[in-house]
């Protein structure tokens, strides 16, 4: 087995099956903290896919998007946190 | 927010993602990225240094109003878009491009400051929409 | 110095009458210019006999009518606006009975049309007089557009607007598949112009204006411009018997309707309101006998009735001006104060009534000539004619007879000598119903002799005051007793105007109000129904046509293909991809709490950069990802000052609208999945696969196609940007100080 | 380099990452959650993203990969802190069996402050 | 993939309905947001899947070659995405300025503009 | 120079756009470049219409790349007559905006984003590229919003919601049928599609694709049922917002509508029918709406949906005749719509409402103004020969020669009711006792304008017309240039020949 | 400090056009020479700090990864058993880190280690909460920190 199938065929559906297990949680909440840190979680190992992924179909290019991912992605996370404290605030 | 942890960061990542993002720019001609991505990382570095430190730190860094970063890309956009009827009499937005290559940029030509344009008519519009909102809020 | 307006008509009559030498002598004069001829409308006018009897008669009377006001106005603060009009009107008048282009005719009528309804509503401060003349201006307007697509269709079909060429077309106006269409209109455009039955009603209406407009509307212009164009079509149709049979029965309809009307009335206005609107009956009623002898007797009503209605009118308002009354059971005696009015009056009701020897017994003597040879049923239309004439006659004398006799009421006060002006003026045209009474042969040699062959190739028959001892005589006999035994025995009476107004309400008047009514009640209804300011009634009405669209292209066209090997060749990456799209799309459309809607957004997009990712599309990715973040940090900042969701649809709404969006969705991946089939050539892919870097420079070429190819998409893009970002500053930023709004 | 250690230290990153992702799911309340899988899942990318640096051993690969770990190793914390910190403030439950709560009492719920229990001068309450 | 994309985007398309049928003005703004990803995934469609080929021109080449995703629908859906970015600021910040000047999130309560008075 | 013509309308309002913009906080210097930006839009659009008149449809070919490849601006009869009146508008919006909105609106960029609207109206007009279109749709949509709203009151922004929400989907719709074009045909470039279209085998489909076009234009140009936006945005903001819209935005969604269906999808029989039967309905609830409403900027709103029929009308009749008619009737409601909406704005001032019941006098008061606006509301109606009535010549004889008296009594019905409308205006407005009000609104009212603030009320009103008196008395030359963009229109290949520079043999 | 650092860079330049051969790697060369190089030539404490920060960062690195997966483990070993070990809790972390970028750091760390979390800090900065899965003993707790990470970081930026 060579490293693109390994990765392909083994690799990939690990993290999918991860990805899935964190949506999972995304659903189920309870809070809107839980979903907020799933869908933290859900990007970072997007990060990984998306490196898997570049190796696999042989396009390093692929790497850029995941340095867009890996700085932006806990922005939102900051921004709702900005929500809950500052919603918590005028109330 | 009132948080050390987060205002330190985000004043170490405010150089980082603004290098980042012009980075992004330059190299949109020949891989993934360009003005418009390039902007909006620019615009996330001072969304971000906001979040942490409040509105009006974030525009003393900036210094001018970001409004002002629209006309000014959309006027380097256009003027880059013109330059080809003015300077060869060839049709709008005729890519003009220097024969040499140059260091780092590669070749250099109006569709770069095109996109350069386009970089920060998106800052300026991010920061304007997300300040605006912030501070009406 | 307001009698100089009156230089205008009084030159622009001398002005015709010098044409009428050559135009007697069988000249046809015409006038040439083009304007636009693309569409074939061109200042095409044409001055023959019949064209210049109607100028004679507008700009004649129009100077009279020019001179009277400049009295019976006299110090109105308006009254340059009310010449300014009424020249206006005089010469969209001239133009009319002049073009002879049927377009640039049109034209001139829409101009009598609007010209009337401002000197209609010229007391503009009065509500009575601004309805009625919206209730003119509608009539008479529906008629107008009648015109136009009379012009455009008689214009097609024969290949000219010239109405003279029209002449050579004659299929066209006796069988063609649309001459129907033809009639109807011509017909619609005449009888509301001409104020016949059905259509009358807006003529008592428009008395509301000052006299002189009345007497000049009513008399010889605005009305007669629909029995103008009925004649000049006269040759056209010669050969179309419906033409003249629905003449006859409208025009008989009307005078019989009008002259029974005449009854009812106290209003001198409203009196020789219905009495015009029975003489128009009458000139319809003879033109649709269609005889030369009928015809004839329309041209020289024409002029009678011109003459003596305008009299008439003016009388009516010397006296309104002087005695401050029109009322008919409040007015007598004035005789003793206003004698030369009281001979015009006179004179005006005698021709009114066709006494000899005013030229109103040679009209009536031609009108029974014409009934008594008519094509059909020769005994039924003289007996109409002859209970109209009845009426007319009590009309006439109620009008210009019963306000000079008897004695004098106190209650009318002290009445003043009016300036001879205001006396004058009725007694020209009064005087010149008995001189052409006394000389019919001027009448036949000015008008008839010309006109009757120009318009049924027949010629004039004989004009004289006396035949003998006929039928004819016998009949004007009658006429004449039984109108005077109803004029001393019938005496009007406000009994009796508002016993007939209790019918009224199935008069055509009332029930066109009534339809207009109920129009305008339906109009707010289907508003309100279809515009009800609820938004998303309007959402749905879209998207159920768009569905419908979709739908009917499925069910007619389906080209369906769904291949299970798809299926299988799945990985599962993809489906954990799609698993998680789908109950993305769904939590957020169904969760409660907004946030949360947003976080599921944000997953939704999530799993688009993903589809990118797999599916090639780095830079699609990257803005997606960027763009969702952007999006959530506005939605977050925007919406804590927003309330929460309440569940607001009910459970009804909320099946309804999923069955639209799932049809909706349904029928549209169905869509897709059949355009998918398609596989164009994509040279355009092609070119910037080959030349994205040789040509352009760039190696991305979906950068490359952004910025080059298709560069300038991306410049508009950056201003789209650029307003929405000024947009969001100025809607939360500007708050407008009250006075500013 | 051989493709079994890549493999080998790809597999070990998919490891903690698969380990955060049940992490998330089993754990009993958010903070909890919040340590296991941040870290975790930290380290997974930055073991695969080695990985992908050994595979192409390219510069501009490898820098790239550092500025990614960089980037990660930055912000990932910043994620944390702030949702957590807003957790606590808004009164997300912690689990039943947590032992110790020092930081209960310590915000000021309007003004977000935050005491220390150190403070030399308790500064006098403020008079409504 | 194809004919589940497809689908999908009838789902998205779907769900964008449903929302902006609802009376939150909120949802509205959510349910136009779903549609603008539709329409993506739409004109992504419309270019033909191709799998892990991004046009990207390879350093070494000078001309795409073989089997590569479409361009074209990349850039339209990059410029639709940017353009619905615009928009959907500017319809998030009407939303907020809706309900301070109307102090409702209730759509069927802004009725007044189509009275007649 | 001159063979870049095609391309300076826009240009000329995006460098003014962004001068203004740079020139943000200074409102006295914003008036004075906007005035001259559309001066210099006039010229310009002058210049390139008398080089099409005489030279033929020009064409440029952004990027210098080849079409299909690039993006091509197209300048035929139709589109260029388009921008000339569009500047004219643009003009006369532009002087009243000097006084009819206040320094704080400017400051907020007022101005800058009008010339955004107005090169996104010009770049709709020239593009020869249907996602382009989409694009310079957006343009004009969000500029439009935001003139909707900035400084909104309520009702302002309840209309702009809904104004938003069913653009938007108009847009969605739209861009929805782009995709399945590009699906279908690989390409965007329209006069390319022209020669495919009729090629594609599922002709089924591609008649699926056209309805959805016509949904998505039918939208933005208000016909029935998909109005409804219209009404309820238009009579809320100010004059010269109004005004603009009413003389332009719909417009598009017809140009739109009239450009895909001769030269794209040319019509068909069922589409044909369709087309027409909308315009009968939208002519009827246009009408109707219009006859019950109590607000004179809500009737104006009312009789544009009323209008649209006609011109909608004349599409579907689909004959060189009825195109021409069509034409015609966009040409003169775009310059008439705009005048009466600034005279709503004008009676606004003088009454301190739009409210028929609020108004009254004018004629007695102001004779001369009275006079004035007359004009441009008899040419509403119709009234010979001012403008309204041209077209109609042309639209008749189309549903006489096309056997749809259907829509020829529509046509009849929507002028009726059109009079009907108008003197009922003119009774409440202009005759009627003026109302007494104890209390009067705490804002300038006309009569205390300076001589200044009047000349900016009223010389835009003077300038549109004039145009509209040109156009009643020399009618002849817009029915020629109208007859040619018939021929251009009806026949594509003109078009065609253009984009790929294809020399043609005889001139038009 | 800053001044060697400039140095270092200068000399890292001065190496490049000396070679030729400008790229990355070269850089990176020229900048490990002249560090060494200018280790060689410093002569007091103060220029001295510069050279002892680098190996100090290098081993903080190699602790903090050894820290990072003992933890890691740790943690999956809990997650992945059926039943839960831990003792969570949020202790009281008196901070002796006084800056801006020391407090940061070490509460970035803190954090990136599983198990731990830091939630905030004071605002007089005299304390530093963190969630802990394992706190049996609280002062132990406080102390490992003390000891790990927190010195060190202090070593390094101080
Ligand atoms: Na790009
Ligand atoms: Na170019």
């Amino acid at each position: 087995m060579n490293l693109e199938d390994f990765l392909a065929y083994i690799i990939l559906p690990i993290l999918s099956s991860s990805t899935l297990l964190v949506f999972i949680r995304f659903l189920m909440g309870p809070s809107l903290s839980d979903r907020v840190v799933s869908l933290d979680l859900l990007i970072t190992i997007g990060i990984s896919i998306i490196a898997v992924y570049s190796i696999v179909a042989n396009r390093p290019s692929f790497l850029d998007i995941a340095m867009i991912f890996a700085l932006i992605a806990f922005l939102s996370t900051v921004a709702f946190s900005y929500y809950l404290e500052k919603r918590k605030k005028n109330e | 927010m009132n948080s050390l942890i987060l205002n330190t960061i985000s004043k170490t990542l405010l150089p980082l993602l603004v290098l980042f993002s012009v980075f992004v720019l330059l190299r949109g001609h020949y891989l993934p990225g360009g003005g418009f991505v390039g902007g909006l990382i620019a615009a996330i570095a001072f969304i971000l240094h906001a979040f942490a430190n409040g509105l009006n730190e974030t525009k003393k860094i900036l210094r001018i109003h970001p409004g002002f970063l629209i006309p000014i890309g959309l006027l380097i956009a256009t003027l880059s878009a013109i330059a080809p009827m003015i300077i060869t009499g060839e049709p709008l937005m005729t890519g003009l491009w220097y024969e040499k290559d140059i260091p780092i940029l590669g070749k250099i030509g109006s569709a770069l400051f095109f996109d350069a344009g386009v970089y920060f008519v998106v800052v300026g519009i991010c920061l304007t929409i997300i300040f605006t909102i912030s501070e009406s809020v | 110095m307001t009698w100089f307006a009156s230089l205008l008509p009084i030159s622009l009559f001398i002005y015709f009458s010098t044409f009428a030498k050559g135009v007697m002598n069988g000249e046809i004069f015409n006038f040439f210019t083009s304007w636009v001829p693309s569409l074939g409308i061109n200042l095409d006018f044409r001055l023959d006999n019949l064209a210049l009897l109607f100028t004679l008669l507008i700009t004649g009377i129009g100077s009279i009518v020019f001179l009277y006001t400049s009295q019976y106005l006299k110090g109105h603060p308006k009254l340059m606006r009310f010449y300014v009009f009424l020249s206006v009107f005089m010469g969209a008048m001239i133009g009319l009975v002049t073009s002879n282009n049927i377009l640039t005719l049109f034209i001139f009528w829409e101009l009598t049309s609007i010209s009337s309804f401002f000197l209609i509503s010229f007391n503009n401060t009065e509500k009575a007089s601004r309805k009625s003349a919206i209730i003119a201006l509608t009539i008479t307007g529906l008629g107008g557009l009648a015109l136009l697509a009379f012009g455009v269709l008689a214009g097609q079909m024969t290949g000219t607007y010239s109405i003279s060429e029209m002449l050579q077309s004659p299929e066209a106006f006796a069988s063609h598949e649309y001459t129907g269409y033809l009639l109807l209109f011509l017909f619609l455009a005449t009888f509301t112009k001409s104020a016949q039955f059905p259509f009358h009603f807006w003529l008592p209406g428009a008395m509301k204006a000052p006299t002189p407009v009345s007497t000049y509307l009513h008399s010889a212009t605005m009305v007669k411009a629909g029995i103008y164009l009925l004649l000049r079509f006269t040759p056209h149709f010669e050969a179309n018997p419906q033409y003249f049979n629905i003449m006859l029965i409208v025009g008989g309809v009307t005078m019989l309707y009008a002259a029974i009307n005449t009854l009812f009335k106290t209003d001198l206005k409203g009196i020789l309101a219905y009495s015009t609107i029975g003489a128009l009956g009458i000139i319809v009623f003879l033109i649709g006998i269609g005889t030369s002898a009928s015809i004839t007797a329309a041209i020289v009503f024409i002029v009678v009735h011109a003459l003596y209605k305008a009299s008439l009118f003016l009388v009516t308002g010397t006296i309104d001006h002087q005695a401050g009354t029109r009322d008919i059971t409040q007015l007598a005696g004035l005789r003793k104060v206003l004698l030369p009015l009281s001979i015009a009056g006179i004179i005006a009701a005698l021709s009114s009534g066709g006494f000899p020897p005013t030229v109103g017994f040679l009209g009536k003597d031609l009108i029974y000539e014409a009934t008594l040879h008519g094509s059909i049923s020769p005994a039924l239309l003289t007996t109409l004619a002859v209970i109209t004439n009845i009426f007319m006659v009590f009309a006439g004398l109620l009008v210009g007879v019963k306000p000079f006799t008897g004695k004098l009421p106190e209650a009318l006060g002290p009445i003043k000598k009016p300036h001879f002006i205001l006396w004058f003026m009725p007694m020209i045209l009064a005087a010149l119903s008995l001189l052409f009474g006394l000389f019919p042969s001027m009448v036949q040699s000015l008008f008839t002799n010309n006109i009757t062959p120009l318009l049924t190739g027949e010629n004039s028959p004989h004009l004289a005051i006396w035949h003998g001892f006929n039928l004819i005589l016998l009949l004007s006999g009658i006429t004449l007793v039984f109108g005077l035994g109803l004029y001393f025995l019938w005496k009007p009476s406000h009994q009796k105007e508002d016993a007939i107004a209790k019918i009224e309400g199935y008069a055509p008047k009332a029930i066109a109000l009534q339809f207009a009514n109920l129009f305008q009640k339906t109009s707010y209804f289907l508003t309100r129904t279809f515009q009800n300011g609820y938004l998303r009634r309007y959402v749905m009405i879209i998207l159920v046509l768009l569905t419908i669209v979709f739908g009917i292209h499925i069910f007619i066209n389906p080209r369906i293909f769904l291949s299970l090997t798809e299926i299988k060749s799945l990985n599962w990456n993809e489906i954990v991809v799609l698993l998680m799209m789908l109950i993305s799309i769904l939590f957020t459309v169904f969760t409660k709490s907004r946030l949360t809607a947003i976080a599921g957004m944000g997953v939704l997009g999530y799993t688009m950069c993903l589809i990118f990712i797999f599916y090639g599309a780095p830079d699609l990715a990257m803005t997606q990802f960027s763009i969702d973040t952007l999006t959530v940090i506005l939605f977050v900042l925007v919406l804590y000052r927003l309330p929460k969701y309440l569940n607001l649809s009910n459970k009804t709404n909320r099946i309804r609208d999923a069955i639209v969006a799932t049809s909706f969705g349904t029928f549209l991946a169905f869509t897709i999945i059949e355009i998918m089939n398609e596989n164009p050539v994509k040279g355009v892919t092609q070119y910037y696969a080959e030349n994205a870097y040789t040509l352009a420079k760039g190696k991305n070429v979906v950068n490359v196609i952004l910025v080059d190819f298709r560069g300038f998409d991306t410049m508009i893009e950056i201003s789209v940007l650029a307003i929405a970002a000024i947009g969001v500053f100025g809607l939360l930023k500007l708050y407008l100080k009250k006075h500013e709004k | 380099m051989n493709d079994i250690i890549i493999m080998v230290i790809i597999s070990l990153g998919t490891l903690f990452i698969l380990l955060a992702a049940i992490g998330l799911v089993r754990m009993p309340d958010l903070y909890l959650r919040m340590s296991v899988t941040t870290k975790a899942a930290t380290l997974g990318v930055g073991l695969i993203l080695i990985g992908l640096a050994l595979h192409y051993m390219e510069t501009s690969i490898t820098t790239r990969v550092i500025a990614i770990i960089v980037f990660l190793l930055l912000t990932a914390p910043i994620s944390a802190h702030v949702i957590g910190r807003a957790s606590y403030f808004i009164g997300v439950p912690m689990w039943k069996k947590t032992k110790i709560d020092d930081l209960e009492g310590m915000y000021n719920t309007k003004t977000h402050e935050l005491k220390s229990g150190f403070e030399e001068e308790p500064e006098p309450e403020a008079e409504d | 993939m194809e004919i589940l994309l497809a689908i999908m985007t009838g789902i998205l398309y779907a769900a964008g309905i449903y929302l902006i049928l609802r009376r939150s003005l909120v949802k509205l703004i959510l349910g136009i947001v779903i549609l603008g990803n539709g329409v993506n995934l739409l004109i992504f469609l419309m270019g033909g899947l191709v799998k892990g080929r991004p046009p990207l021109i390879p350093e070494d080449a000078s001309a795409l070659e073989g089997i590569f995703a479409d361009p074209v629908p990349q850039a339209l859906i990059l410029t639709a995405i940017v353009i619905s970015f615009g928009l959907q600021s500017f319809a998030i910040v009407l939303i907020k300025r809706a309900y301070k000047v109307l102090k409702t999130d209730d759509i069927d309560t802004m009725n007044k503009t189509d009275d007649i008075t | 120079m001159s063979e870049h013509l095609t391309i300076y309308p826009i240009i000329v309002h995006l460098l003014t756009a962004i001068l203004l913009l740079l020139s943000w906080m200074n409102p006295k210097v914003q008036r004075y470049i906007s005035i001259i930006g559309s001066i210099v839009g006039i010229i310009v659009g002058g210049l390139l219409f008398s080089q099409v008149w005489t030279e033929g449809i020009q064409s440029v070919q952004l990027g210098n790349w080849k079409a299909p490849f690039g993006i091509t601006m197209v300048a035929d009869t139709f589109a260029v007559t388009l921008i000339v009146l569009t500047n004219i508008v643009a003009l006369a919006v532009s002087i009243i905006s000097t006084r009819n909105m206040v320094s704080s609106r400017l400051k907020f960029g007022y101005y800058a984003i009008f010339h955004f609207l107005i090169m996104g109206l010009s770049g709709a007009f020239i593009t020869g590229d249907l996602f382009s279109l989409y694009v310079w749709f957006e343009v004009i949509i969000i500029s439009s919003f935001v003139l909707l709203t900035i400084g909104g009151r309520n009702i302002q922004i309840e209309g702009a919601v809904k104004y938003f929400t069913l653009n938007m989907l108009s847009s969605i719709i739209f861009l929805t049928g782009i995709a399945m074009v590009y699906g279908v045909t690989g390409s965007l470039n329209m006069a390319e599609l022209s020669r495919i279209i009729p090629e594609i085998e599922n002709q089924g489909l591609v008649h699926t694709i056209s309805l959805i076009f016509f949904i998505g234009f039918g939208v933005k140009s208000g016909v029935f049922p998909l109005y409804f936006w219209l009404p309820a945005s238009y009579h809320t903001p100010p004059a010269a917002v109004s005004a603009l819209f009413a003389g332009l935005l719909t417009k598009v969604g017809i140009y739109a509508m009239i450009r895909v269906f001769t030269l794209i999808f040319p019509l068909g029989e069922i589409n044909q029918m369709i087309l027409m039967v909308v315009a009968g309905f939208t002519i009827f609830f246009g009408g109707i709406g219009a006859l019950v409403q109590k607000d004179i900027q809500r009737i104006f709103s009312y009789l544009i949906i009323c209008h649209i029929g006609f011109m909608v009308g004349g599409l579907s009749l689909f004959t060189e005749v009825a195109i021409v008619g069509a034409v015609m009737y966009m040409f003169h409601d775009i310059i008439v719509k705009a005048t009466l909406f600034l005279i709503g704005g004008v009676m606004y001032r003088i009454f301190g409402s739009t409210r028929l019941y609020d108004m009254g006098g004018l004629m007695d008061n102001y004779p001369r103004l009275s006079f004035l606006f007359a004009i441009p509301m008899f040419a509403l109606v119709g009234v010979p020969p001012l403008s309204g009535f041209w077209p109609k010549v042309s639209l008749f004889m189309a549903s006489y020669t096309q056997g749809e008296m259907f829509l020829l009594i529509m046509f009849i019905f929507a002028s009726l009711i059109t009079l009907v409308i108008i003197a009922k205006i003119w009774n409440s407005t202009f005759s009627k006792k003026p109302v007494e009000r104890e209390k009067r609104k705490a804002f300038k009212y006309f009569e205390k304008f300076s001589f200044a603030e009047k000349a900016a009320y009223i010389v835009p009103i003077i300038i549109l017309v004039g145009v509209t008196l040109y156009y009643s008395f020399f009618a002849e030359h817009f029915q020629v240039i109208s007859e040619r963009i018939g021929k251009e229109l009806m026949n594509t290949e003109h078009y065609y020949n253009a984009v790929f520079g294809i020399k043609e043999e005889t001139k038009l | 400090m800053r001044v060697q650092f400039l140095l270092n860079i200068l000399l890292a330049v001065v190496w490049v056009f000396l070679t030729g051969t400008v790229n990355a790697t070269n850089f990176a060369f020229g900048f490990i020479l002249s560090y060494l190089v200018l280790w060689l030539i410093s002569s007091n404490d103060d220029k001295r700090k510069y050279f002892v920060i680098g190996p100090r960062i290098i081993g903080f690195a190699f602790y903090f990864l050894y820290e990072l997966v003992k933890a890691n483990l740790q943690v999956a070993a809990d997650v992945v058993t059926p039943k839960f070990y831990m003792e969570p809790g949020i202790v009281k972390y008196p901070l002796d880190a006084k800056s801006d970028l020391e407090i940061t750091l070490l509460a970035n760390v803190i954090t990136l280690t599983p198990g731990t979390l830091s939630l905030d800090v004071s605002d007089d900065r005299k304390v530093l909460y963190i969630h802990a899965m394992y706190v049996s003993d609280k002062d132990e707790f406080i102390d490992s920190i003390k000891n790990g990470f927190e010195k060190r970081i202090l070593k390094i930026v101080r």
